[in-house]
This record gives C-alpha cells, structure tokens and sequence, in this order.
C-alpha cells in the first residue's frame, strides 16, 4: 500500500462566512422560461433533466414567460400577492411579541412565503398539508383565524392546543394543516402514508409533504421515497432548499454532490427543481404535481429554490455563521417584491395598492393581536388539567390519580 | 368453539376486524403473499385483497410512518414487525409520533393503530430474535403495551387493541405460539389442544385492555407476571408445591393495578417475574407500585426474577431464561424470608 | 482553579480529551463552526480543525451509526445529539449495535462512543425540547448512563466517558448549563459562579462512572436522586426543614447501591425523585433495588416524585416539573407516615 | 373533484409465482465487454449510463472480453474458482449438519459466491468488510480456520463467539471481517464511519460495505449515503441484488421503479451496476472502486446483480411464494459453472480437476467438521459464564451479582 499517499478528510463548507463578501458566482440560475414542461404522464425516467435546472417563469421584467407561464385568473394573483404580504406582516408582529416578551419563541418564514401561499392555493379541499414550522403561509392564505393562530403562540386560555405545544405548532385538520411535529422530518412519510390511504379508500384526496434542506438527511426521508416508489401514492414531495439548516449551509445535507430533486431519481420518482422565489413557478409546478396525484400517476418531488432571509428561529444569531448581506445578494430575489412587480406589469396591482394592502394586514394583525392577547400571553391562561387529556382517548386510571395529585 | 394455537387466534382477530371493519388494514415485511414468517397473516391477503393485506418494505420505521399516515387518514392500521428485536428502527416513529398526536393536536388527529410483534426467547434465535422490549414502551405516555398469554385473550386483546383509538403496542410471546411452554425445554412441546384457553370463539369478541387475570388462586404468595412466564409459573408452583396466587397482567399499560394489590394483601408476599432484562425492566415498575399499595401487607421484599442484565445469549438460551428451577428458588426463598 | 458553568466545563473536557488524545473526535448538528446551539463546542473546530470537530447531517442515527465506525476502528468519539428528544432516531444504533457490539464479537469490536446530549425541562421548550428519556437507556445492557449535576462533576464524568471502553450515554440536564436551577423559576436565577461546584479545575482530572455523591448529610430521610432534582432536593428540604440526606446518583448504569442502601438503612425513609415520565422512569428501579436491600429498614413505603405520565407540556411547565413544592409536600408526607 | 376517477393502490407484483413458468423475457442482459469502463476520477455525473446497464466480461464462450476485461495472473483465477468451490462445498456440508440437527440454522450463498469471494480478493489486508450474512465467501477465500467458522455455527466450546451469537453470525477483525448484525442495514453506516475514521487518520485503508436489495430499505442505507456523499470517505457500497428478500421480490424494495444502483446518483456518488455472477466483472467492478477509494476520490456504490439460488434459510421454503424452476431460468447463470468454462477455455482447467477440487474441498470441509463436532454441537461446551462476560470491559457489580446467583 506504500504507493498511496494518505487519505484526507474532507468536510464541505460554505463558500463564505462572517467578514467574507457574499458569493453566489457560483449558482446558475438559468433564464425565465427557458426549461421544458413535460407532460404529466412523463416517465421520471424522461425528465430528468428537470432536477438539476430551475424551473422560472418570471423574468427581470416581471413578464411571466416560457410553458410553465400559466393563464391565471386575476383573483389568484391577487390573493397569491395578498397572502403573501400577510405571511409577512404577521412574522413581523409575531416576531415584535416575541421580543417584547409575551411568547418564548417565533420562527419567520420572510422570503420563502411565495412557496407555501403558491402551493396551497394550487391544492383543494380535503387535500392535506404535512408542513414544518416554516410554511405558515399554508394557512395564512386561507381563512384560518388569525386569532387563533396568535392564541397558540401565546400558549393562553384561547390556544386551541391548549398550551401544549410550542409556539408555532399549529394542527387544524380542517384547514388541511396536519399537527407539526418538533421532530424534523417524521411527518415525510406520514404524509405518504396518508396518501396511500386515500389510495386504499378510492378517495381523490392528495398529500403535500414539506421538509427542509437539512431534514432532508433524516431517515424518514428515506422511509417516505422508498414507500412513494413501491406503491406510488398521491403525494407531493416537497423540499424546501432555503440553503440553511440552523448553521449548516446545505453542503452539509450533500447538497454539494447532487441537488435534492436528484435524490428522486433513484427511486423513480418524477422529480422537478424550481425558483421558489416565483410565485407563478409555485404555482403551475404545484398544480403539474397535483394533477399527476390526482390523476394516480402517483409522487413528484418538488424541490424548492429559495434562501431562508430570517435567523433559524428567535434563538438564533446567523451573523454568527454567514455574511450578514447574503440574503440581499441571493440571486432569486423577494418573491414579494417580483410578485408585486409581474401585478403591477400587468396593470393588476399599483405602489399605492402595495402600501395600503401592508397597512391594511399591518392593522389586521396589530388587531387581531391584540384580541389575542386579552386571553393571555406567555402561557397564561393555560390549565393544568389540560396537562393530563388526551394523552389517552379515555383517561387512565393512573393519570386520574395523578390529576387528583395537584387537585385539578 | 374452535381449537385455535395463538398463531390462528391472532389470524383469526384479523380476519374478523378485516371482515367487519373496511378501514382495517394490514401490512408488514412478507405478511402479504406469503403470510408472514410466523403465519400469522396466512391466507388474509387472499381473503381481501392487495388492498387491505399487503407486504411492505423492510423498513420498520416506514411501517409505523406509513401507517401513522393511514391512521390519521381514518384507516386502522394492524401492522407487524417481523421481531420485537426489530422494533427499535421504529422508534422514533412510535415514542415522538404516534404517542404524541392525540395530545400535541388536542384531538384533531388521532392514531388508532395497532402494532403486532413476537417477542421473547425460547426458540434458540440468539440476541436479535429473543428480546422482551416491553418496558421501552410502558415508559411512553401515550402508549398502551399488550401482552397476551393464551390464544383466547391473544385474540380477544388483539380486537380490542384494533378497535381502540389509541396506539397500541401489541407483543406476542413468540414461544407461545404454539403451546403453553412452562420452560421445560427438555421435555416435548405441548400444545393449545390440550388447553382451556385454546378454545377460541370463532367470531367477534374482546377482552377488556386494562384488566388482568387471575390464573391460579393461592394464599401464601402472589407471583404477578406475563406472558411466556404465567406459564413457567405454574410450573415452577406446582414443583414446589407452594400455593401461589398467579396473576397475568396482560395490560402493562394500563395497568390494573387493583387486582395485584388485592393478592399482595391477601398473601402478603410477591414475587415479580419476567423474561426481560431485570433493570429498569417492567417488573421494577411493578414493584414500585405493589411497595406503594401493600407496604404495610408486605412480609418480605417482592421479589424479582428476570432476565440477566446482558444481551440474550444464543447456545446459553436456559441459563438465561427464567425456567422452573429458578423461578422454583426464588419462590421457595420468598417463603423462608423474614 | 478555574471558575466554569456547566457549558464550559463540558467544553474543558473535551478540549481536554482532543489535546492529550489525537483520536478523539467530536461531531454533531451545528457543531462544527457555530460551536453547537448551547455552544458547548465553541471554538474547538477552530483549535482542532475540522477533521476532529466538524459538522454533520442532520440524522442522528446517522451520528451514531457513524461514530461507531469510527470507535470500531480506533477512534473515541464524542458526539452530539442536538436535544435527548432527537435522540429516538439513533436508538437502534445504541441499542442494538453499540451496546451489543463487544458482547456479540466476544471483544473483537469494541465502542468506545459517547453521545452527549441535553436534557431536560425547565426552558419552556414544549415536548419535544424537555424529555428525559434516562430509563430508556438504563434497561439496555452494554450501555453506561450518566447524568452529571454540576459543572465539576459534568467535567469529570465526560472525561471518564470518553476515556471509557465502553459506549456511555451522556445527559446533561439543560437546565443546570448556567446555574443551580432549585426549580424557584419564579426568583432571579442563579449561576455557577456562586457555587463551590463551579469551581472546576482546567486540566485533566476524572469523576469516577459508577460513584454516588452524598450532597447533604441527613437523618431523617433519604432523597435518591440526580440532575436538576439534586438541586429541586435542596430547596424542599431547607423549606421544609426535614433533615435529608441527599444522594446524587450520578451514574445510572452502573448504580452506587452501597451508597443509597447504607444512607437508606441509616434514616429507614427514602424518596426517590426524577424529571422523567413516572412509569418505569428509573425512579422504579431504584425503587425495586431499595426495597431489595433495605426492606426491613424501612419504615413508610418509598416515595416517589416524578414527572406525570404525560408528554411535557409547554405552557404547563411548572405543574409538570416536580418543583420544590411538590417535592415538599411529598417530604411531609413521607415523615408522617406510618 | 367530481371529475376525478377515484384514485386505486397498487402493490408490485412478482409476474410469475409458484405454479407459473418461471419468466425473466423483460429482464434485460446486455452483451459481455459492451460497457464503457471510465477512468476512475470520472465524475459521478458523467457516467449515470453505468447504473442502469449490467456490466458483464464473460461472454457465453467464456471468453473475457471488453474494456472490463483485466489481465489476471493465472493464481488469481485458480484462487477465485477453487474459493468459490470451497464456499459452495461449505453450504452444503452446513446444510447437512442443520439437518442432523447440530446447528440450529444455516444460510446458504448458493448463486451468488462469487461476488464476496472476487471483491474479497480485490481488497488488502488492513481494509474492512461489514458483511451482511450471505458474504460467508469473505472468509472463505481467505486461510480463516474453517474448525472456527463451524465451531461458531455450532456454538460450541471452541466458538469464537462464546455461544452468543446465532450460527453464522462471524466476526473476525484480523480477517477484515466485522461482527455480523442480526439487524438488516446497520453496518451500512458503520462501514462509511468506519471509512471516515481511516480519512481522518490519513491511512490508506478502505472500508467495504454490504447489503442486500430488500434491506436497501431499511434507514440506515440512506445515513450511510448521506454521509458518503458529504464526507466522500473511502467505501466501497455494495448491494448484493439477488432478487428476493425472504418472500419479497426486489419490486418490494423499490427495485421496479429504479436500479438499486441508480439510488447514488441523488447523492452524486459514482454507481456501476455489474453482473454478481461473472467473477471476472466481479474482480474488475471492485478493483475499479477500491482504486477509487484508496486514491481518495471517494465512495462508490456497486449493485451486483444475482439471483438467491437457495431458500432465504433453513427456516424458510421459497416453493411458497416462487416457482421452483426459477433459479435454474436465472439468466446470468451459475458463476461457479461459468468461471470453471473461462479457465478450461484458457487452458488453466479441466473437468477432471474440477471434480478433483470439489472433493478435496468436500473432504476438507468434511474434515473439519469432524474436528469441530468434538468442541460440541448444538451449543454444547458453551459457559453460562460468558452469558456475563463482555457486557463490558470490566463487569459491573450487579452482573457479578446476577453471575454469582446461577453460581458460575
Ligand atoms: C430529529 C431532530 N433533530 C434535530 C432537530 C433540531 N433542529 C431544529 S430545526 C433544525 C434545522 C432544520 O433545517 P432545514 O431542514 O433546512 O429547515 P429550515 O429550518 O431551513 O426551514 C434542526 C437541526 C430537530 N428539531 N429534530
Ligand atoms: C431490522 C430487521 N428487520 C427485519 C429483519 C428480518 N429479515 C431477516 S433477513 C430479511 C430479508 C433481507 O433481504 P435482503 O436484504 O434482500 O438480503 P438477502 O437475504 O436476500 O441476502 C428480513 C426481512 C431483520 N433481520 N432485521
Ligand atoms: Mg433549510
Ligand atoms: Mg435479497
């Protein structure tokens, strides 16, 4: 073995860190318009070139262009534009009550919002979403009440978990928002079990799996795209590659070696890399997946391309572990502000209308905040009897003893 | 009445939940076509379809994954896991999803869902085909652990787990399967023919998850265990002649708790006994509460009769399995003590 | 004699251990450049470099699977689990492959790993940033449990974890990192510095696995604990003005019996108290042992004070965690009785 | 949704099962020396063609053939066939005392010997295998003592084990070989930490790990890819593809939908995909890979593709679930049969030699089991003292105890 030189340990890591000019010379980021739309019918085997470019619809001009340009009734836009701006406004305010003290935690989903909005909207009802903490534009694009949202983040007498779950973790069954786990990436294959259900039952219903970048190394990972591949029920798997995972950048999840849309390839799976900073990509990708699952032509991986502007959480200080200007230099821009610019382009939308549809979600949630916390803050309100239901359908004996304990 | 071993009894709850119920379902490595490799799924996927019964990935943490999915969805899931030893890939799956859903969502999504696996030794299958995890489970809140000793309650427990709307961990003595073994390997297999408990209706039925059972009455001790061991115990009484109370609890989680205290009272002396490994095994657990309830009752310490606090030996199965013999000291000390 | 927290102590020691032994190596989530998200790692990658401290995916069945590739090769790694709630990914690893390993290859294959990992309530971080998941791992034979109290203790003991030849399971209570948390979450906190425990020394020294500390001397009764509870002890008793004695267990597996047994025999009462899920928590373990030895020394049952049998909840923290009013009321009541 | 069928499940099917004529018409073989052999720095993008294909050198004249095809000095081939003779000599003996009730059970490699036995002799000492159960021809190829390897099956007082382990269950460092798990996909993961550990102390060793396609589904197949794509240690990934997992045909594991090797190219990680029954690819694929790893270029995963000749063990009765007349239809052949016509072609072997061989192996064996029989069969000779020994280094006192109480 003498003729070979020792072997060398290597260790991915980011191209810069704290101090170092933000780069991203290295990032292709291919024209609007440019990549192909395959039929849904398409074999994963036919278009794999799809996994490694990314799929872009609007261009610098605002102009929606290429196959995936889709005619869009005026409302969706809107409400795409809309909900967005609302997504923001309310991480913004949750983020103030966080600071001021009145919940312990908040997790902002600030220029990733286009992703969960685009999806949702592309979904139907009795659809079901297995989300992590970052894709609140899931329900605030629909009409789940603010209030209550609030109210589980101040953990108070009015949170609809009852103060047992950490702020954020939102479960409404009826808003297709499966219960958030604090375990990443577990929910993957629930949500494929879920669809193989759907399948078993004969029913139309589809699941939409979210995960992270990081997540993506988790093994339920690996659990989800085995049983999409074996049984291929409607799902949609959904990656959400915002580049970081808490400190990791995501070479660190091998995102250095292939993309995470490749990871379908070795199950078969029909798998699509797009700008998740693209409303309208979000859009007509989501409803080509959908379709496909609605249709029984089974899974597609979805990864998405965005970049996480927020820290991790309110616990986490980034300046610490990259440059604080990189999320201005990121190539794909605001998903809000290239939102806004296509609406205004097409004579849909104006500054004016921009500035007052803020203020206007500004107030709503300054108001529905301040609903909120007459139920409490910071856990007020919360129970102690709540501590010991439905841990069981029926409680125990042994935790009605407990109970009985601290006289609750 | 039918004559069913504990293999067809648990079949046979299958097989009526399956009939009965459209949103039961059943799946597992290799319990599809072939029936799985104790048999235990034969001809269920022949019965009804790909669809309900079905062979699945070896994955154990998908299995359970999947299955949360389905649950959630409104199915009711019956899944196997080929071995208890193989459980722990799952892990995760149970103790952080499954346990938790019900409570973390405030009801708004629940997991009825029943997990099937042999455990326990016997069978000369070494440390990955022998462990008794039970106590790993009896930890989780959330959970409930079952674990049956005859075909009768192994089907009737098996129906009430499938038709509770709580996760249920379901651990079939695997040395049971076919007879009720007292751990006297050297002598030939009995079977369930010859058993009470072996007659097993054909249809629907179910013992009540939650409520032990008195196998043996007695004055001078009470022997409280489960599983293979309700077994070696009466074996081990009726070698010493020492007229023990014998009480199978079936349910570990949740416990009747009622019923040990009441023979723990009445005899005055315990012994714990079961085929795990001893600390923090569930025997010690068993003991915490039985000192809480009798202290004042109790003429010696319980007792406690496990397995070795070491990784189940393969060619040295009997000297780590609790047999007769062992069991048969330990009771005849409990009785000298004090 | 330097002044340390918990953090910095944990820190010293691995500084310690990556300067005198070239194969040790340390990895986790964030624990590379950032320095680990309690920062119990900071500044080490840049010491060491990055093949003995780095970052890795984010899978801890990964961490462990992979670090016992690397123990089985000559390595002693050191690893992070993020939270003891993350730790349920790795349990197979643990379990069935680090904890089996020298066992099943009659010591050819050998895993000298440590996992750290923090644990605990008391941060308001909801059910899945507070679980004490110890008793899972203390019924596991092959493994060692340790739970450290103090900044001096949490230095010593990971030194002897990592210089240990066998696989240690590490739990650092969280809620100790920055001071002596008495469970009085409502009063200023305090830190390391005001604590004769804080003073830690910066070189090599070792706490040995396996040893119980007596905290206090008593002789109206004893309190078996360890961690955060050690602390939560001390407050119910200067409260209540019961005369104590308080033991520190330390090690779970293996456990200092002699210690709580001579302490037991001494004050013939004896609680026993833990953060963790009630139900076969290793509180029932010592328990089960206690009453083995100390049966006829006893003179009221053993208490017990846990945490429910519940998930951990998150606005309800402060009724789940057994405070020192709890634990105070339970004090009383174990006096008085019988 | 009215307009949507009602989705259906769908669960791969074997297309024949017992009762029906054995059918491998859709399983395509290509011709022997028809694949390209890139240089080993090749990128794991530029040679994705090599996990979809079968990599063969031996053409139906037995002639080495193509850019696979290596010079071997002739000792390589003598030691390759008669290894191969022996192992299949070895599971048959075993078979036989399983029957005769002195080992209570048995694995067979029948079909698939020469895969271990070729990469086996392709790597150096120092390197290390993590052996599923049916790479018995690692050992088998090397001088490990056979009395050993049967005393272990039959866990008697020579056992190397100790009795602790169930037969077949080996374990032997000096032989490169790492202690068999009863639990399927575990040492995946080992095998690239171990590797990791070689890369960090700047060695030249390389690790070689083993698993079957049905296990490709178990969680610790996708951490072992993880980190093999990030840290890009020294491993050689085997997946021995041999069809069936107990009762489940590899469509189960996924293996309709893609390659099992195709699964590394989500990682960026180099893949071949190599007939399991032609040594000489054997030998040539592992060279390939091994070069690669010790040259610091990182992992590569092989698929040897096979077929399970034997039942999955001495419990199992494969005519339950697969025609009987399946192996025999197995296109690939018998490597035994096959390498015996490459040598014979090349004058290097004969038939008469070949009989020879298989009876001074069959003696060997024979003898050696005699010599073992007398430690004990059926685990007698085994100490209950060694149920406590090696627990841990040192033992605790409470397995003192617990030894002490069944007085040993
Ligand atoms: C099983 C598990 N391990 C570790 C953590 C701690 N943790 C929380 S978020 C996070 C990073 C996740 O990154 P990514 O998947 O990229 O999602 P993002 O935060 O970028 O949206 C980590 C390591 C956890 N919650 N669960
Ligand atoms: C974690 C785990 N799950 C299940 C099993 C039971 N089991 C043993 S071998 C086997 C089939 C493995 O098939 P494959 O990986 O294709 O290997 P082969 O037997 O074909 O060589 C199964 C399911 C196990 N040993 N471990
Ligand atoms: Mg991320
Ligand atoms: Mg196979």
């Amino acid at each position: 073995m003498s003729d070979y030189a020792p072997l060398s340990f290597k260790v991915p890591e980011p191209e810069v860190r704290p101090g170092d000019e933000p780069d991203f010379s290295h990032f292709e980021v291919p024209r609007a318009g440019s990549v192909r739309r395959p039929d849904i019918e398409t074999n994963a085997r036919d278009m794999k070139d799809l996994a490694t470019t990314i799929i872009r619809v609007m261009n610098r001009d605002g102009d929606a262009v290429g196959p995936w340009a889709m005619k869009l009734e005026d409302s969706i836009l809107h409400h795409g534009l809309r909900s967005m701006l609302r997504t923001r406004a309310f991480d913004e305010r949750m983020m103030k009550l966080q600071r001021q003290g009145k919940t312990s935690f908040y997790m902002k989903c600030t220029g990733e919002e286009a992703i969960a909005v685009g999806q949702q909207m592309a979904l139907s009802k009795g659809d079901m979403n297995f989300p992590t903490y970052r894709q609140q534009g899931l329900l605030l694009c629909q009409d789940y009440p603010l209030v209550d949202m609030i109210c589980q983040i101040l953990s108070n007498s009015r949170d609809p978990l009852h103060g047992r779950q950490l702020p954020i973790m939102y479960s409404s069954k009826d808003y297709g928002f499966f219960t958030i786990s604090g375990n990443l990436g577990t929910q993957y294959i629930h949500a494929v079990g879920w669809a193989m259900a759907s399948a078993i039952k004969g029913d139309t219903k589809i699941a939409s799996a979210w995960i992270g970048d990081g997540s993506t190394a988790e093994t339920d990972f690996h659990s989800a795209l085995v049983n999409a591949s074996v049984y291929k029920p409607p799902v949609v798997l959904n990656i959400v590659n915002n580049q970081w995972a808490i400190s990791s950048f995501q070479g660190i999840a091998g995102g250095d070696s292939a993309t995470f849309a490749e990871r379908a390839h070795g199950f078969g799976i029909p798998s699509l890399r797009a700008d998740g900073n693209d409303f309208l990509a979000v859009y007509a990708v989501s409803k080509w997946a959908i379709e496909r699952a609605r249709r029984n032509l089974g899974p597609t991986l979805i990864e998405w391309v965005t970049y996480r502007v927020a820290p991790h959480s309110t616990s986490d200080d980034p300046s610490q572990y990259r440059p604080r200007e990189e999320s201005a230099a990121w190539p794909l821009g605001d998903p809000v502000l290239r939102l806004k610019n296509h609406l205004i382009g097409r004579g849909l939308w104006s500054e004016e209308r921009h500035v007052q549809a803020e203020a206007e979600f500004d107030e709503e949630i300054r108001s529905a905040t301040r609903e909120a916390e007459t139920y409490g803050v910071m856990g007020e309100g919360s129970s102690a009897r709540d501590i010991f239901e439905e841990v069981y359908k029926e409680m125990p004996p042994h935790l009605v003893a407990q109970r009985q304990k601290i006289g609750v | 009445m039918a004559r069913m071993n504990m293999i067809e009894a648990i079949r046979s709850a299958m097989d009526v939940k399956l009939d009965h119920d459209p949103d039961v379902v059943v799946f597992g490595e290799d319990v599809g076509f072939f029936g799985g490799v104790f048999r235990c799924t034969a001809g269920l996927q022949k019965k009804y379809g790909k669809s309900r019964v079905f062979d699945c990935p070896i994955n154990e943490s998908g299995i359970v994954g999947s299955a949360i999915g389905m649950a959630v969805y409104g199915l009711r899931p019956c899944v196997e896991v080929q071995f208890a030893d193989y459980i722990y890939p799952a892990y995760d799956q149970i103790v952080s999803e499954a346990a938790r859903m019900r409570y973390r969502s405030a009801g708004d999504f629940t997991v009825p869902l029943t997990i099937r696996s042999p455990m326990g030794g016997g069978i000369f299958g070494g440390q990955t085909h022998s462990q008794c995890p039970e106590a790993l489970f009896t930890h989780v809140a959330g959970l409930k652990t079952i674990v049956p000793s005859t075909p009768y309650d192994a089907k009737g427990l098996l129906i009430a787990a499938i038709e509770d709307d709580d996760p249920v961990i379901f651990f079939e003595p695997k040395r049971l399967y076919n007879g009720p073994f007292d751990g006297h390997h050297e002598r030939p297999a009995q079977n369930w023919s010859g058993h009470a408990a072996g007659e097993v209706p054909e249809g629907h039925y179910t013992v009540p998850i939650g409520k032990a059972a008195i196998r043996r009455e007695g004055q001078d001790l009470s022997i409280i265990t489960y599983g293979t061991m309700c077994f070696v115990a009466e074996a081990a009484v009726a070698e010493t002649g020492i007229d023990a109370e014998i009480i199978d609890v079936r349910t570990l989680v949740p416990l009747d708790i009622d019923t040990i205290t009441q023979s723990v009272k009445k005899t005055g002396r315990c012994m714990v006994l079961h085929e795990a490994t001893q600390t923090s095994g569930f025997g010690a657990e068993l003991i915490a509460q039985i000192q809480e309830h009798c202290f004042y009752h109790l003429e010696a310490p319980v007792e406690r009769v496990a397995g070795w606090d070491t990784p189940y030996p393969h060619a040295q199965e009997w000297d780590y399995f609790p047999g007769p013999a062992r069991v048969g000291r330990a009771l005849k000390s409990l009785m000298e003590a004090a």
